[in-house]
């Protein structure tokens, strides 16, 4: 059980860190998606641990993924309307938040 | 089973699948050029060996010392991922193939759902294949390869939730033990055939083989390979084409239930009727517009299998009595 | 666990850390989905290890077989005029900070915490996971349905917007 | 008999309701709708009054004979306090409510020939009758907060109607002036009322002076509360230093100044004060401020009364300082002396004011020098005019004498010092109404051969109004022929006239009236009327008047006709002989008095400028400066926190995650830390 722990914080920091460093919009969502992944290891091994019968952590861990699905899908979507504005991926350019 | 036990075990199976595959490539390459030529009134390959039979024999060995062409500016990783993720997926396909009551690898809980997810990866190697040929024509049928791919999945997937009603649960096992009096065919004929139409599609065979489409795209995602790596790619083709088969036979026609004959042969049977169902199927019909295809596929595929859906529900009150 | 599925896992686990990694540090997007689709695949069979079987396929379909060919097309389709994409980092030293502080502080509690292994795990994973979802976790089932709608309609209204 | 009741008030209210409506119906029709709306309206609003007047004797018939009409409904309930809805007639109520419909029955008629082809004639008897309405609620009503809304009604419609002109500045003004000052009154009534219903807890007329006889009020509130309701009366009844409204209120229509004056709003203050007598007979003090306020107001209203060169503004005084005869009674305990000369008054008046108004109306001039030797012209008007004059005057047999004499009998019993003040007033009433009849009915007619085009304003108006009907009747499309024919011919260029029988008739009705009207107080008769009343007394022993009193009296108002026929009667091209030496005697003190005391002039200067120069310092210093400075200060303080903080927002997305992450690991470490 330690070891899923220590696997999925690992896991996580280093999405954390893609999160914080990328500038490219696709690998922002790459970075996203170790970090969830991350966190449905721990749902499915807290499931496993808790409620082995119940399987809440699984059904939250599929809802983890039904909900990545939707973040690639919307981002994606994003990233190509960004693109076409801005003829490019790098979120460094998008900088309508800012006035 | 122990940890190693299941890594000789998996290890075995795979040995044997991708012998199988290879088996089976080269005698089913050989067994659709004789059909299409009894089709086209011609009689087919007939020099190499006696009737031709070992041609196939001797274009596997031309392929495999033929050189290794890659384009100058081509990625490299990529180059060489897209034939693999081709291959693999059709291979990995094979292990929840029941080819008998013991010949399955791995009798698995979610059995039917992975036969269905595995090859789902197929669509990353074919858009690798194209993207890495660095060429506008392979680009665009990888490209085009790929979103047909993921399109008609969605479709097939439904139509084979049909029977996973009706048989109560995603093992092959349970499916083919529902199927023991009354083969699925009957209790889901649109099923059938919504299954058996987008498994076309899956596969690339026509009517919808766009990367066969010399005149559009001159061949789609695979023109820039040659050699072994061309191979792999009809290796992942018609091991797909058999697996896809394996599994309508599995799902619709019983699998291996039958009288008198084993399990074994019955199984090959329903399933080689069903390849040369799709091989008759290719060269006598004409092939779709890829604009046409995607309609198709949205518009009349994806609602009839809705409708099968209901008519499984239908189908479960009838087996309830 | 038996004690060959717990090497499995580490096994397996060092390979998705590795390809994680790869993926956030590589400059080229292209690998950088590539190995995020590896790393998916060994997440998917930890999940496997850890018995949940349903929820690994399920990872390789939606994942593998759907987000990454998305990433791929992303990619494809806006970066039609460079093959070789590059992607830039910044302020790596902020980031290594933050991220090891809270990776450490993750890993030094789940060493700490001194959680028991997990019991042996049900036999039937889809009929329990069939029945969670149709029972219990109605509402989450439902809710992922709703979610899922929305997010085709809104990915749909954000890439046709620009066209009007 | 409650049906009745409220039949009383709610026919006039109906018929207002009636009027607006169809008027509203009949303009958008327009042409000859509009005009027959016109014409129905004055005989329709008359025809309100006259029900109300049927009824109202019917209820003084019953009210005779025994019966105790009333009516009670609860109106609504908010806390403990039930507000009922109560209606009752007893004798005070009775009288007042047949003078109240009598005059406005003869008012109503009157105005049929006066606002004959006005404009806006619809609209003027809309409101007339709301007033007249509004009045007769005020009678009837049984309860403290029944009797509110119709003094607020009352003082509503009487704003309306003074402003009638209201394309006259000075009518707008007066109608707003009379509206604020009587507001003033209100206030200390409304005030009243609450401490009222605070002390005792109820809103019933018998309740509460049941309370207040038992000396249920308690301590201060027995004093204070009498005083704030005659705060009310006084600003009603224009009591000094209240007064100020009346004489501008005769802007408005002279019929309405009639009514006004006669029997309607200014008698709602006197009403009041003897409605609720039982309170203010609870407190000496009260009744001691009554009674001089009274008295001071009589003599002061009569000086000013007797330098007017207006005839309606010496009407306006001299109502006002018959007012104060009234309050000077009430204050010296005698509420039923009070009311009797309210009954008295309200003939009389009515018929000075009409014939003021008939002469207005033939003349078109209102000023003194300007007329003269009309009795030849119109003698009905004069005989009639006269008849009032003698009344107000108080010589005998007149009404005025009755009750004027009843009045001076209570005052010298209780607060003899105001005798000679009233005496005095009396004295200076007989002047100045003579000096009225001698100016304009008699002496040469100075006004004989003038024509139309008098300065008589309200005239003036009369002839645009009509300009203006000509001209809408000619974009109507009539020609300019038919039109002529159509538009009302009273004034022919030439010799002015007696005025037409709708004029004349309720003119000679309430001379009649003023002849005979002290026969129901005469105290030869044995005073049926003041018995009928039924009101409490505070007067020590029998009321009667000594007869050197009435002898006084009588001297004084002869000698003070005497006085108007030496100055103005005698000589023939007399004039303003013993105005213009009086003038000269002592022009200091005579500019004063004929301003009014500039009262008005010390309003205007020390309240009204005292509180403009407030508000000028609030709005200048404390709202310019302080709250918008706070203002303006928060604003832009918030605009400099935002420009300094917009540094942060480098609109880069990791930044934010970088600030969350941060966030998050400060949270842990301080959850780790506190645990």
């Amino acid at each position: 059980m330690t070891a899923v722990l220590v696997l999925s914080a690992v896991l996580f920091a280093i999405g954390l860190f893609g999160v914080l460093t990328r500038r490219n919009a696709i690998t922002l969502l790459v970075s996203v998606e170790v970090m969830m992944n991350a966190a449905n290891l721990n749902l499915v091994a807290f499931s496993r641990l808790y409620q082995p019968e119940l399987m809440t952590g699984q059904v939250f861990a599929i809802l983890g993924i039904g909900v990545a699905a939707c973040e690639a899908a919307v981002g994606l979507a994003l990233i190509l309307t960004i693109y076409r504005r801005y003829g490019s991926t790098d979120v460094d350019r998008v900088r309508l938040l800012r006035e | 089973m122990s940890g190693a036990a299941t890594f000789a075990w998996g290890a075995l199976w795979g040995a044997v699948s991708l012998t199988i595959v290879g088996a089976l490539t080269t005698v089913l390459v050989l067994v659709e050029r004789k059909i299409s030529g009894r089709i086209q009134m011609r009689v087919g390959p007939m020099h190499t060996g006696p009737h031709g039979l070992l041609q196939t024999v001797a274009d596997i060995v031309k392929l495999l010392f033929k050189e290794d062409v890659r384009p100058a500016r081509a990625d490299a990783m990529a180059f060489r991922l897209g034939p693999l993720l081709t291959a693999v997926p059709a291979v990995l396909s094979f292990a929840v193939i029941p080819f008998g009551a013991p010949l399955i690898m791995r009798d698995l809980n979610v059995g039917v759902l992975y036969f269905l997810a595995v090859p789902g990866v197929t669509a990353v190697g074919l858009l690798l294949a194209g993207w890495a040929s660095y060429d506008n024509y392979s680009f665009l049928g990888g490209l085009r390869s790929s979103a047909q791919f993921i399109s008609y999945e969605i479709p097939r997937t439904l139509a084979v939730v049909g029977v996973v009603m009706l048989a109560g649960s995603l093992r092959v096992s349970a499916v083919l033990e529902a199927q023991r009096t009354v083969p699925f065919l009957v209790l889901e004929p649109l099923g059938f055939v919504l299954y058996l139409v987008t498994t076309l599609a899956e596969v690339n065979r026509t009517p919808f083989d766009i990367p066969e489409a010399e005149s559009e795209l001159v061949a789609g995602y695979h023109t820039e390979y040659s050699g072994f790596r061309w191979a792999l790619f009809f290796l992942a083709e018609y091991g797909a084409l058999f697996a896809a088969s394996a599994f309508a036979t599995v799902l619709f026609l019983g699998g291996g239930n039958g009288p008198l004959l084993p399990a074994f042969v019955w199984f090959l049977v329903k399933t080689l009727a069903i390849v040369f169902l799709t091989m008759w199927i290719r060269w006598t019909l004409p092939r779709f517009r890829s604009d046409q295809l995607m309609r198709l596929a949205w518009k009349v595929f994806l609602p009839l299998s809705l409708v099968n859906l209901v008519l499984a529900g239908l189908a479960m009150q009838v087996v309830a009595g | 666990m038996s004690g060959g599925q717990s090497m499995l896992f580490v096994l397996v686990g060092v390979v998705a850390a590795v390809s994680a990694l790869y993926a956030v540090l590589t400059r080229q997007i292209l690998r950088s989905i590539m190995s995020l689709g590896a790393f998916l695949t060994a997440v998917a069979v930890e999940f496997y290890v850890l018995a949940a079987d349903f929820v690994s396929v399920v990872q390789i379909f939606v994942y593998v077989g759907g987000v990454v060919v998305l990433m791929l097309f992303a990619l494809m389709l806006s970066a039609s005029g460079e093959r070789h994409p590059l992607a830039g980092a910044d302020r790596p030293g902020l980031g290594a900070v933050l991220a090891y502080l809270v990776g450490g502080g993750l890993v030094v509690a789940s060493l700490g915490a001194g959680l028991p292994e997990p019991g042996k795990a049900p036999a039937q994973t889809v009929d329990l996971l069939g029945r969670s979802f149709l029972g219990g976790q109605l509402f989450a089932f439902e809710l992922m349905g709703v979610v899922l709608l929305a997010a085709v309609v809104a990915a749909l209204v954000v890439a046709r917007g620009e066209r009007q | 008999m409650g049906a009745v009741l409220v039949a009383i008030p709610a026919v006039p209210f109906g018929v207002c309701a009636l009027l607006l409506v169809g008027g509203g119906v009949a303009s958008r029709l327009g042409g000859a709708p509009a005009g027959v709306w016109r014409r129905a309206a004055g005989w329709l609003s008359a025809g309100g009054t006259l029900v109300a007047l049927v009824a109202a004797l019917a209820v003084f018939f019953a009210v005779r004979s025994g019966d105790d009409p009333a009516l009670r409904a609860v109106w609504f309930r908010a806390g403990a306090l039930e507000v009922p809805f109560s209606l009752q007639a007893d004798g005070l109520q009775t009288v007042m409510v047949v003078v109240v419909a009598a005059v406005s029955f003869l008012v109503h008629l009157y105005s049929v020939g006066y606002m004959h082809g006005d404009r806006d004639a619809v609209v003027y008897f809309a409101e007339l009758s709301l007033f007249s309405g509004a009045m007769l609620l005020l009678v009837l009503a049984a309860n403290f907060f029944l009797l509110y809304v119709a003094w607020e009604l009352v003082g509503a419609s009487s704003y309306l109607l003074i402003s009638y002109y209201f394309e006259r500045p000075a009518a707008a003004a007066a109608g707003k002036k009379a509206f604020l000052t009587t507001r003033i009154g209100d206030l200390g009534l409304l005030v009243g009322i609450f401490a009222i219903v605070r002390q005792t807890g109820s809103l019933d007329y018998g309740a509460v002076f049941a309370e207040a006889q038992g000396g249920g009020l308690g301590g201060a509130w027995a004093t204070a509360i009498p005083l704030l309701l005659f705060a009310g009366a006084a600003g009603k009844s224009a009591q000094f230093p209240l007064h100020v409204w009346l004489p501008d209120a005769m802007e408005g229509p002279t019929p309405v100044s009639a009514l006004i004056h006669a029997a309607t709003m200014v008698a709602a203050g006197v009403y009041l004060v003897a409605r609720t007598f039982a309170i203010f007979a609870a407190s000496p003090a009260a009744l001691d401020v009554v009674a001089g306020i009274g008295a001071f107001t009589a003599l002061m209203a009569a000086t000013i009364a007797a330098t007017q060169r207006d005839i309606k503004k010496v009407l306006a005084y001299s109502t006002i300082s018959q007012l104060g005869f009234m309050v000077a009674a009430l204050g010296a305990g005698a509420p039923a002396a009070a009311v009797f000369h309210l009954f008295t008054h309200a003939w009389f008046k009515a018929t000075l004011f009409l014939g003021a108004g008939s002469v207005i109306h033939a003349t078109g001039r209102q000023v003194v020098e300007e007329l003269g030797g009309l009795a030849r012209r119109m003698p009905l008007t004069a005989g009639s005019f006269v008849v009032g004059a003698l009344a107000l005057a108080g010589v005998p047999p007149f009404a005025g004498f009755w009750s004027k004499e009843e009045i001076l009998g209570v005052v010298a019993a209780s607060h003899p010092a105001l005798l000679l003040m009233l005496l005095a007033a009396s004295f200076l009433t007989a002047f100045y109404v003579f000096r009225l009849v001698f100016l304009v009915f008699f002496g040469p007619g100075s006004s004989a051969a003038a024509g139309g085009t008098g300065r008589g304003g309200e005239d003036e108006l009369r002839a645009q109004a009509k300009a203006a009907y000509r001209e809408s009747s000619a974009a109507a499309g009539g020609t300019g022929r038919a039109v002529e024919e159509v538009a009302p011919k009273e004034h022919p260029a030439g010799l002015p006239r007696e005025s037409g029988p709708v004029m004349v008739v309720p003119l000679l009705l309430l001379a009649a009236a003023s002849l005979a009207a002290g026969l129901p107080g005469a105290g030869f008769l044995g005073r049926p009327l003041q018995s009928f009343l039924g009101l409490v007394e505070t007067g020590e022993g029998a009321p009667g008047t000594p007869v050197w009193l009435t002898v006084a009296a009588v001297l004084v108002a002869l000698a003070g006709v005497a006085l108007a026929w030496a100055g103005y009667g005698r000589r023939s091209a007399a004039g303003a002989d013993l105005d213009a030496r009086l003038e000269a005697g002592a022009p200091w003190a005579y500019g004063r008095v004929a301003a009014g005391y500039h009262v008005d002039a010390f309003y205007a200067r020390v309240l009204i400028g005292s509180y403009t120069a407030l508000a000028g310092f609030l709005a200048r210093t404390v709202d310019a400066a302080g709250i918008d400075g706070l203002v303006n200060g928060i604003a832009y303080g918030t605009l400099r926190v935002g420009r300094a903080t917009r540094r942060l927002q480098s609109g880069e997305v990791r930044d934010y995650v970088a600030a969350v992450v941060v966030g998050v690991v400060l949270l842990a470490a301080f959850l780790l830390g506190a645990h």
